[in-house]
């Protein structure tokens, strides 16, 4: 295996199309215990953390442009970040320990394409972007779209993700995201929710709910979030009757597996439960937000 | 002579005795008179028992001194972690 | 099998060694430069005990090729020492017994410095949360965080 | 914090020093296996078998013995054939496959070659063909009447049976009348429990050195908790004499029981004696979690009857203790741990089986927990119907000396009831429980083992002593055993350096284990420093010419009536003048260990909707006997407290239906982080045992067994459901609430 760390796009993509074996990573986080375990080596492993675009947090025009290898940690940081985008904060900051939070990155744990990837959820409930290297120049993708697998995506090869462009949410609108795991920490998602959600006053306007770890994709579930849309939030809390519309319609939404992690009785269960919660939350969130 | 106290495993060669008075200066030598009356429970006692008498456990005890008012339990040996 | 020539400050010495591609950080420091203090407990990032700070934030050293270490500033559990004077880290471990075989001792110094670094006040549940990557079987972790709070207090009083 | 039943009287017994090995501990200069390199030193690799079980029909080596680096490859040809009588005929098998792979991931070759990854690519380059067989995964499966057989070299222990069998061990055992206890009996309980195999989880990885020279002797440098079994086991499974293998203790990274076998050494020696070269093994995690430890699955029924004033008039119970690959007496001592209450009739059948999965090993106060989860599940379900306080009808049923252990020898001095009050008056015991959440008791017992140690003491020219012993540390040992020496020689703890030396540097020395380094060992050191003090009294009355008798030894130094005392250092100035170096050696097999008790009391509090647990408060009184060095007592508690609350709540092996461990990484078999307890209050209860010199009774195993009840009991209290499988993990603990599975 040869290691190249090269310092501009075009030089990657030159690197990528040298050897049909190579593979580019950030923060190999789960690269090398997937080589532990036995999956064979790449030939060419390409370091994407010395191009400079690829580790870089800007916020212009409304837009926030995430380089596809910053490391979390570096988000979870940002106090402008993470007040706009509690629940991506959120999410970005769960995944693994300190330790795994300095090379872990939106990018890896994207193309990583693991159902279970906490950052993911987050991101497609705020309709992020991702703008993808490749031989015929860059192109953009829904985030929503780039997963298609367990451990598969839409790039082709060649591709690689530079940057993510999140939009500033609208006025009065905020997110939030929850897990579980069975420890506090070191673990990965059984469930993920995540909820987006703008708020009317005391009214939902608008709402996106996405789901992670309990499909072979990242699932949006748009009974819940029309369950949302047109409640209210009363003394902090929505209704009962929609919480639990949230619940049916987020369990019903899943198509998991029964695995080590936990099984499909319990993913169905829970999916509703923290997708209930993580509304009530971003419900909160938004109607504090100014 | 001491009193033997007996786990149920043993009493198979026992005919269901529980307690015996066994003859023997020693825990070696009661061992041996155990195997003279019931043969096959020696070994049972020598290899998988740790013995305890008076209440005191005592590894590997065979050449114990052992007298009328003594009361001997054979255990199962053990270690630890 | 190709081999890349890396530089890098190591407990603010600089050094340089040939590494294998596929090397892990953790073996180059190990095997090339005789740095035994950071551990493989696991090799995939899991118990921390291989942590170490890479430019000032910690990392599992396991999950790092050595060639990602060019141009980087490191330090182990062998640099937290000043001279022969230990971190107050070092010194509530030992006065707090805050380690039982020791194993994993180094990844938690090198954890609990980088927190303190950044946090001289950290309350229980952030000592907790910033050590929740290493693991300890021996202590149940009750005397690691108290040392931790300890040194806490030192580092405080001596910046007062 | 301390329960002290006689105030504090010695000097240096008691204090909490700097342990002598924490230094180099703290700058990352201890030297663990691992760490160690010798010149020209190759790297070792295994071929693990893929299957759960199979006949071995052939391995080629000749593909990996030709590829780049390879220096020697090994075969379970290369091997002592032992007789399957011999005591270590199922280690030796189990280090390297002879005829069946036992499990997936049973060692069938091992290579050495120049760096790491030539020995993995050459491991992976042995061609082995396999004849898969039908496996046996689990209890139900091996006790089943068409079952196949899982190891046809077992045979059930003192059976006399000569066909093989599943079953590794059969035991009844018990006295009076448990159906007559029945009919006395106003509430009668019965349950079926289940536990899943879990790992020690040391974070040091088993690694070795071995260095085979021409003269055919081996020095094998060893992470173990027994230097002196490793040389033994080594030498039984190569067939070599004593003499020909010395080993050299490394540092150890945590062992709980899963470092007292070996797994590493006879190959390395061997891979050293074909390449003539030194020869570095260090497992990885996987290979840890896939092929060594576990502690056993069980399957236990147990049941149990009370008068309505909450005595206990029986208990009968059956216990199957899943043993791995080989033989064990795992259901045994399980069944021999029922030894905390007055059980007037006692029925215990104990049963061992064998499967395709690895071969257990000891973990901390082995089988008891299991036992402990079913029994004591019982008596808080006991209290709770009755309308009793849990550590009430414990007290009103507990053993005191003189009483009836489970295999029916007396208790000697213990202090279980000094244990239970102790949480009983403990100010978590009497505050409010929190809202929202339960609270739960739960006890734990352990015999304590004795065995054989040895101890050299050597005073300095300068009045400086070393103690040199064979008992691993693996928790703190050597500060202990300093502090007794101090405390016998009169000299403080800093001018004594505790050490642990090879297998040809002091007497043999048992395994640490069983709680024993400090109660044994620790009594060889207390026996060589009273010789020790009667040379320099002898010294003392030379230099100043009066009778030996005239002297008194007083806090470290020689008085005679009428002048000034001699010191140490006078004395050891002097020693050439008087006779020569002062150095004494004591041995013992040790009788007389000290049972120890553990009390828990945890406050949990369950999300009824993810079935997530979360301790709030957790509180654990252990009798230590006499505590040494009390901040290494409390954490032996504290750190088997955890282990414990890891194993109730969220460590299990996953196998999958091919007998595979899904779940081999330290990401999935899922230990406590620091994040997920609370701080673990200590309480040490000081009941001396009158064998020790300084009432030691050792404190490794206890801590260890009441957390699993606790933590169940305390769900119970929580929740209204009783569970009565492990882990106690989200998903269980959330259908048993909803009624979909579980209790």
């Amino acid at each position: 295996m040869r290691y190249a760390a090269p310092t501009t796009v075009d030089e990657a993509l030159e690197l990528l199309r040298s050897d049909p074996d190579s593979r580019v990573f950030a923060g190999a986080t789960d690269l090398i215990p997937q080589i532990r375990a036995g999956r064979p080596e790449p030939a060419l492993l390409i370091d994407l953390k010395r191009i400079e675009r690829l580790v870089a947090v800007s916020h212009n025009n409304g837009t926030w442009t995430v380089g596809a290898a910053t490391p979390t940690a570096a988000l979870t940081a940002d106090t402008e970040f993470s007040a706009t985008f509690p629940g991506l904060s959120e999410a970005s900051g769960l995944i693994g320990s300190d330790q795994i939070q300095n090379r872990s990155s939106w990018g890896g744990n994207l193309c990583n394409a693991s159902p279970a990837a906490d950052s993911v959820p987050a991101l497609i409930v705020n309709d992020a972007t991702a703008v993808i290297a490749g031989n015929s120049g860059e192109r953009t993708a829904s985030v929503a779209d780039v997963v298609t697998g367990p451990g598969q995506t839409s790039l082709s090869d060649g591709e690689f993700i530079i940057e993510f462009l999140v939009n500033d949410p609208p006025a009065n609108s905020s997110d939030a995201y929850l897990r579980l795991i069975p420890r506090t920490e070191m673990d990965i998602a059984v469930v993920g929710a995540a909820v987006q959600l703008t708020m009317d006053g005391d009214t939902v306007a608008s709402a996106r709910v996405a789901l992670g770890a309990v499909a072979p994709t990242f699932v949006r579930v748009p009974d819940a979030e029309a369950a949302l849309v047109g409640s209210s939030l009363n003394n902090g809390t929505l209704d009962d009757g929609t919480l639990d519309a949230v619940a049916a319609a987020a369990s019903a939404a899943c198509n998991p597996i029964d695995d080590k992690r936990g099984t499909i009785q319990y993913r169905r269960q829970v999916a509703g439960v923290l997708a209930k919660r993580a509304a009530q939350t971003a419900a909160q969130r938004a109607q504090g937000a100014s | 002579m001491a009193t033997v106290h007996l786990q149920a495993d043993h009493r198979r060669f026992t005919g269901g005795e529980k307690v015996l008075q066994v003859q023997g200066d020693t825990v070696g030598e009661l061992i041996q008179e155990l195997e003279r009356r019931y043969p096959g429970l020696g070994p049972l006692l020598t290899d998988g028992a740790s013995v305890a008498i008076n209440g005191e456990l005592i590894p590997n005890g065979i050449f114990e001194k052992v007298d009328e008012s003594t009361e001997v339990y054979f255990v199962a040996p053990i270690s630890g972690g | 099998m190709p081999r890349t020539h890396v530089n890098c400050t190591v407990n603010g010495d600089e050094v340089d060694f040939l590494s294998a591609d596929d090397t892990s950080l953790l073996n180059a420091l190990r095997d090339e430069l005789g740095l035994i203090g950071a551990k493989e407990g696991c090799g995939t990032g899991d118990c921390g005990a291989c942590t170490i700070l890479v430019d000032g934030r910690v990392n599992c050293a396991c999950l790092m090729f050595a060639p990602e270490a060019e141009g980087t500033s490191i330090t182990t559990v062998e640099g937290i020492a000043q001279g022969d004077h230990l971190h107050p880290l070092q010194q509530t471990f030992l006065e707090g017994a805050a380690l039982q075989c020791g194993v994993c001792t180094p990844g938690f110094l090198v954890s609990a410095k980088a927190l303190l670094d950044e946090n001289s006040n950290p309350t229980e549940t952030e000592i907790r949360f910033a050590l929740a990557g290493n693991l300890c079987r021996c202590t149940g972790y009750d005397k690691i965080i108290r040392a931790v709070q300890e040194a806490a207090v030192q580092v405080n009083g001596a910046s007062k | 914090m301390t329960v002290t039943e006689n105030p504090r009287r010695y000097k240096y017994v008691g204090t909490r020093p700097v342990r002598h090995d924490g230094l180099d501990k703290v700058t990352g200069k201890a030297r663990f296996a691992a760490d160690l390199d010798m010149t020209g030193q190759l790297r070792g690799a295994f071929v693990r078998s893929p299957h759960a079980h199979a006949r071995i029909v052939s391995i080629d080596t000749s593909r990996a013995e030709a590829m780049p680096g390879v220096k020697a490859v090994v075969t379970g040809d290369d091997f002592a054939d032992l007789d399957p009588t011999h005591p270590e005929f199922d280690m030796a098998v189990n280090l390297m496959a002879r005829g069946e792979a036992l499990y997936n991931g049973h060692v069938v070759a091992a290579v050495a070659a120049v760096t790491a990854s030539q020995a993995a690519a050459a491991a992976a380059a042995v061609e082995v063909e396999y004849e898969p067989l039908p496996a046996v995964l689990t209890i139900d499966e091996a006790i089943a009447v068409s079952a196949p057989i899982a190891n046809p070299t077992n045979r059930t222990l003192f059976s006399g049976d000569t066909e093989p069998s599943n079953l590794a061990s059969v035991n009844e055992f018990g006295r009076g009348d448990v159906e007559a206890g029945f009919e006395a009996a106003d509430i009668i309980l019965e349950r079926e429990f289940r536990t899943v195999a879990v790992h020690q989880g040391y974070i040091e990885p088993h690694a070795c050195v071995a260095d085979c020279g021409q003269d055919g002797k081996a020095t094998i440098w060893a992470s173990s908790q027994g230097h002196f079994a490793v040389r033994s086991k080594t030498a039984a499974a190569l067939g070599w004499s004593t003499d020909r293998i010395k080993v050299i203790p490394a540092e150890i990274g945590g062992g709980f029981g899963g470092k007292t076998t070996i797994y590493l050494e006879p190959v390395a020696v061997l891979l050293s004696q074909k390449a003539a070269r030194p020869v570095k093994i260090v497992m990885s995690r996987e290979e840890v979690l896939r092929a060594t430890g576990p502690a056993p699955a069980t399957k236990i029924t147990a049941k149990i009857g009370a008068t309505n004033d909450g005595e206990i008039t029986t208990l009968q119970s059956t216990m199957y203790f899943d043993n791995g690959s080989t033989k064990g007496f795992s259901a045994l001592t399980g069944a021999m741990s029922v030894a905390s209450y007055k059980l007037p009739n006692l029925q215990l059948h104990a049963i061992g089986t064998v499967s395709n999965t690895a071969r257990s090993a000891a973990y901390r106060a082995p089988s008891a927990p299991q036992a402990a989860f079913a029994v004591e599940t019982l008596i808080d379900e006991l209290a709770q119907r009755l309308n009793m306080d849990p550590i009430d009808i414990r007290l009103q049923n507990a053993v005191v000396e003189g009483d009836a252990t489970a295999m029916g020898a007396p208790h000697p001095k213990i202090g279980f009831v000094e244990t239970l009050e102790a949480i009983k008056n403990s100010e978590h015991y009497n505050s409010p429980v929190p809202e929202g959440a339960g609270r739960g008791v739960g006890t734990g017992f352990w015999f304590n083992i004795g065995e054989q140690s040895s101890a050299t003491v050597n005073l300095n020219e300068d009045g400086t002593a070393t103690v040199i012993t064979g008992s691993p540390d693996i928790g703190g040992s050597r500060a202990s055993m300093a502090l007794m020496a101090a405390e016998e020689l009169g000299l403080a703890v800093d001018r004594i350096t505790p050490i642990i030396a090879d297998t040809e540097s002091v007497g043999f020395t048992d395994i640490t284990e069983g709680s024993r380094a400090t109660f044994a060992t620790g009594m060889a050191v207390v026996n060589a420093c009273r010789e020790l003090i009667g040379q320099l009294k002898q010294r003392a009355a030379t230099i100043k010419n009066v009778d030996v008798e005239q002297v008194e030894w007083v806090d470290g130094a020689a008085v005679i009536e009428g002048q000034d005392p001699l010191t140490i250092p006078e004395i050891t100035a002097m020693a050439k003048n008087t006779g020569g170096p002062l150095t004494a050696t004591a041995s013992l097999n040790a009788a007389g260990a000290g049972p120890s008790f553990a009390v828990h009391v945890a406050d949990v509090v369950v999300d009824e909707e993810t079935g997530e647990t979360t301790i709030l408060r957790y509180t654990a009184a252990q009798d230590a006997g006499t505590a040494i060095h009390p901040s290494y007592v409390e954490g032996q508690i504290q750190g088997g407290s955890v282990q414990g609350i890891g194993w109730a709540l969220n460590e299990e092996y996953i196998y999958d239906s091919d007998g595979v461990m899904e779940n081999a990484s330290f990401l999935d078999y899922r230990m406590p982080v620091a994040s997920d307890l609370p701080m673990i209050d200590a309480i040490i209860v000081e009941v001396p045992n009158p064998s020790h010199p300084y009432g030691v009774r050792g404190v490794g195993e206890t801590g260890i067994v009441p957390p699993i009840p606790t933590l169940a009991n305390a769900i119970a209290a929580a929740t209204g459901v009783r569970m009565t499988s492990l882990p106690m993990s989200p998903p269980r603990l959330l259908a048993a609430i909803s009624g979909n599975a579980g209790s």
